[in-house]
């Protein structure tokens, strides 16, 4: 078991609360931290606008913390780790992210995270703040089958929803159209990820799963949820050729497709690594004709230091294309 | 054996189950490691021993203001799926008893009903799904099938560690992802058994 | 011993070939890679600006590849995996860079990258290619003493001298101001890093060195180079305790000074760990009066997938605090 | 046994070299791995092999061509400081060889004690430093001390294991880092040797 047995931390019991302190510190100049422990933007959108909340369990960063800012979202509610924050919070959050033009509260489809917003809505609609809606996420084609769409997990590919809403929601006053371009990113996006060692949860410093050192799986979730493919460890063009026709086969990716392609490192790949994963992405791509618009290669949602990756493709348009294109100023996303 | 639930009852109720909880929090968290997240005793814990403090704090409270105290605390301070259900038993549950002073054993009939049902429609899921409702759902109908109070706490715990029990099986045959929570439920519920 | 025994790639040989491809796949709208491997900006810079040029050893991903762009560096020569290039791939780099006023070679210290370099100027001689000057840098307090500060080694604290150094030579056409802002800034720059965990040598799969699950190592280098310090892992505030103090002495940075603060990932530490480090370090630096002008916590300088981290400072006057707010564009690196 | 190092014989040289070096490959770098970065031996077994079949490639080539041609293959396929290094031994070497059909003993006496000036100078450093010099130096030495080619070679090669040797020891106790470096030097001028 080639996991890390140690991490760089101080009471485990203060670790979100020592994490949000070091990153607004850091990052002063683009989030603030409230007295309600949400990260908030420095410079809030335009009055008339429509406000981005999300929650999460923390410990994938920098997702979500590091995706606050202009041209992305306005609010995180951060839980603690691996766990969803309760309905008041993410209330909290809502409020904090009203501009007057409602409030879109995005989800990742995870148990935890549907009931809690769910439940925030409900508290919403007692205490009479309408012009709230929530949108359910999800892209991991391993989690359930197609035709299934909506029992899917929410992966790693959110991330083109994250940036593309977060540029269209910037100027825009009409949230039912938000709620829509977040479903069509959605809709566009597919995701398939895979782990070659497993990682250990900070707060008790145990494996999160058990995977020997000569194996990897494919088709793992953000929390290490196990996946349908366990096999020895195989070359990186061999791995590509696993995952990828997959991803194309399951929207379907067609010839002349325009796509927008992600590498997210779940942890402690090297970059080394994931441009020699990436240059077979491009091959078979270049091979099935379909065009990569933009490609990211990168942390985004990470699973602590588990060594892998996901792989995402989303489809688009031109209207996709210039919310891609439009700029972005978070902490750890910036265009 | 009072033949009512008071609002004094209900605060000892909850005590006690956090008191249990805490005690077992290191082995549910332990249970949780098998494959889960390992936080799942530590976050009911810190979360009922608050819900404890919570209604003690209280002045003067009627049965309905402690539950709903109870319900928000739990889904405030557990978060996660365990949050979000645990505060929806709490919550529908005191739905069923606004003005009352004290609680009769229908009155705690209509009560785990709606609790129950309220976690049903939370979490989209029903007996056999392999969730707490496995657990949840047998003691309710236990309890609800006996004619004293102290006759319904006893059934119903026995009940749920039987639905726990049986769960744990299921969930074997399905994959340890799901273990974790159901093992912590069947200990959830004898936390509550202790009551009786 | 905590390391990963896989990675994923394709032959040992082809390493450095796949890597390159993949990263102008997915970049080349930033960089481009030339017949005879250098890779260069896509749109060089004005003519009659000072060209930038360095040679390194790969398996340090981001660094260099990632930082060729627009207010960074124009060309980079990568060499085998830790090993420098030779001095006529040096000399192909220099003259891709010549835009008319001359071409800043510089030269992060080690043995090989500088005695490479050296040959390569002797090259340019025998050429008769002038206006060639070389410039070595160095931050690494714990490779040599105070004092003996140009025997010490480059580490990650030279990412101060390539982003602010690539500001300023984008608008100079003055060979030796570039040189001069060079030194400058490295004379104003200190770093320490420390090791959680060893990696491995991606061409044999070997451990690059040895560090027990329960120990640390204090002043290691970008090879992993053995550090003066091991000892059993540290909470994250005795960390930064142990090492911030050495490294506000060596300058020394005093009260009132403006510093930038970096914290490079050198491979699979979380940015939840990162972050709550630098909660430590900017509370150190409050107490001591140094005021933080910008941070930056991210992967720069990796070894491989070695769990660890490097803490450098630089200080900065009104010119710096501008050439580092300037504009740049590499593939990881904008502003 | 010619008195004179003919470009046919200079060729044959690096040839062997270059299988010697090549079928030590593997155990260099085992050394390397032992805490270096586990590529010396396959830095320096390619740069050779590619050197060689550079010279071979030449058409009646002189003596100071095939000896600049080692030296440019060596420096830039090898890299590192032992490309340097072992580059810029044969690159000066060359350069007191101008105009010269073959090299006599005298002629070989200056080459090789060119070649170690330069080492010293590109790596600012001195016997006693722990470095390949410490190999180098004493083999040019007992080389020059010689009468003939043929004892000369023999003599450079046996100080040069010794010097490689005492360099083991010395490095022995101080740490691996440099442990490498040293051994697959001995190998190096053990390659030399094997040319007599
Ligand atoms: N949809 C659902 N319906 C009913 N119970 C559920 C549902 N999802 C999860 N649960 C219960 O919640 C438990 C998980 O609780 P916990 O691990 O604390 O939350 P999280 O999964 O967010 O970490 C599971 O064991 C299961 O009994
Ligand atoms: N400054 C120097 N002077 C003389 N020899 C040196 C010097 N630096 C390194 N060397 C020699 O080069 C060897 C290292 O070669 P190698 O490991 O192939 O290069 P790198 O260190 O770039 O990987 C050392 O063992 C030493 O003998
Ligand atoms: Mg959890
Ligand atoms: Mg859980
Ligand atoms: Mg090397
Ligand atoms: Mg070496």
């Amino acid at each position: 078991m080639s996991a890390r047995k140690q991490k760089l931390i101080n009471q485990p019991e203060n670790i979100l609360s020592d994490m949000l302190s070091g990153f607004v510190a850091a990052y002063h100049d683009i989030v603030q931290l409230t007295d309600n422990r949400l990260i908030v933007r420095r410079n809030p959108k335009a009055e008339g606008k429509v406000g981005l909340v999300i929650g999460n369990g923390s410990g994938h960063e920098p997702a979500m913390i590091g995706l606050i800012g202009e041209g992305l979202f306005d609010v995180n509610i951060a839980g603690e780790i691996f766990t969803a924050p309760g309905p008041e919070r993410i209330v909290e959050g809502i409020k904090a992210a009203d501009r007057g033009a409602g409030v879109l509260v995005c989800v990742s489809h995870h148990a935890g995270d549907l009931m809690n917003a769910e439940m925030a809505l409900e508290l919403c609609e007692m205490e009479g703040i309408d012009n709230v809606e929530m949108v359910v996420l999800y892209d991991d084609i391993s989690s359930a089958p197609k035709g299934s769409e909506s029992e899917r997990r929410g992966t790693a590919g959110l991330f083109f929803v994250w940036k593309m809403l977060g540029a269209f929601a910037e100027q825009s006053d009409d949230l039912n159209a938000c709620k829509a371009i977040a479903e069509k990113i959605r809709d566009n996006t597919r995701t398939l990820a895979m782990a070659l060692t497993s990682c250990t949860n900070p707060i008790t410093g145990e494996l999160m799963f058990e995977l020997p050192d000569d194996e990897m799986e494919i088709g793992t979730g953000v929390h290490g949820e196990v996946g349908f493919g366990r096999q020895k460890v195989a070359s990186a063009d061999e791995t590509i050729d696993l995952m990828l026709p997959r991803i194309i086969e399951d929207l379907p990716f067609q010839s002349g497709d325009d796509v927008l392609v992600m590498l997210n490192n779940s942890g402690s790949m090297t970059l080394m690594e994931l441009f020699i994963l990436y240059n077979r992405v491009a091959q078979i791509l270049a091979d099935n004709s379909i065009n990569v618009y933009k490609s990211w290669i990168g942390p985004y949602a990470t699973t602590q230091e588990m060594a892998g990756f996901a792989l995402s493709l989303c489809r688009v348009d031109d209207e996709l294309k210039a919310l891609w294109d439009a700029p972005a100023n978070g902490a750890y996303l910036k265009l | 054996m009072s033949a009512k639930v008071t609002a004094q009852h209900l605060i000892a109720i909850v005590d006690t189950i956090a008191v249990h909880i805490h005690n077992n929090a290191d082995m549910l968290n332990a249970l949780d490691l098998a494959l889960g997240d390992g936080d799942h005793g530590t976050g009911i814990s810190t979360a009922f021993s608050s819900a404890a403090a919570d209604i003690n704090q209280l002045s003067e409270p009627d049965v309905m203001t402690i539950l709903k105290t109870t319900a928000s605390t739990l889904m405030n301070r557990m978060g996660g799926a365990s949050g979000a259900l645990y505060g929806t038993f709490f919550l529908k549950a005191a739905m069923t008893t606004r003005d009352r002073a004290a609680l009769s054993k229908s009155d705690c009939d209509e009560l785990l009903q709606a609790g129950l049902q309220g976690v049903k429609q939370r979490g989209k899921s029903d007996v056999g799904d392999k969730t707490m409702i496995d657990a949840l759902s047998p003691a309710v109908d236990a309890f609800v099938a006996t004619e004293t109070l102290a006759a319904g706490w006893e059934q119903a715990a026995l009940a749920a560690m039987h639905g726990a029990e049986d769960t744990k099986d299921m969930v074997a045959k399905h994959g340890r992802a799901k273990f974790t929570g159901e093992r912590s439920v069947g200990h959830m519920d004898a936390g509550a058994r202790s009551i009786a």
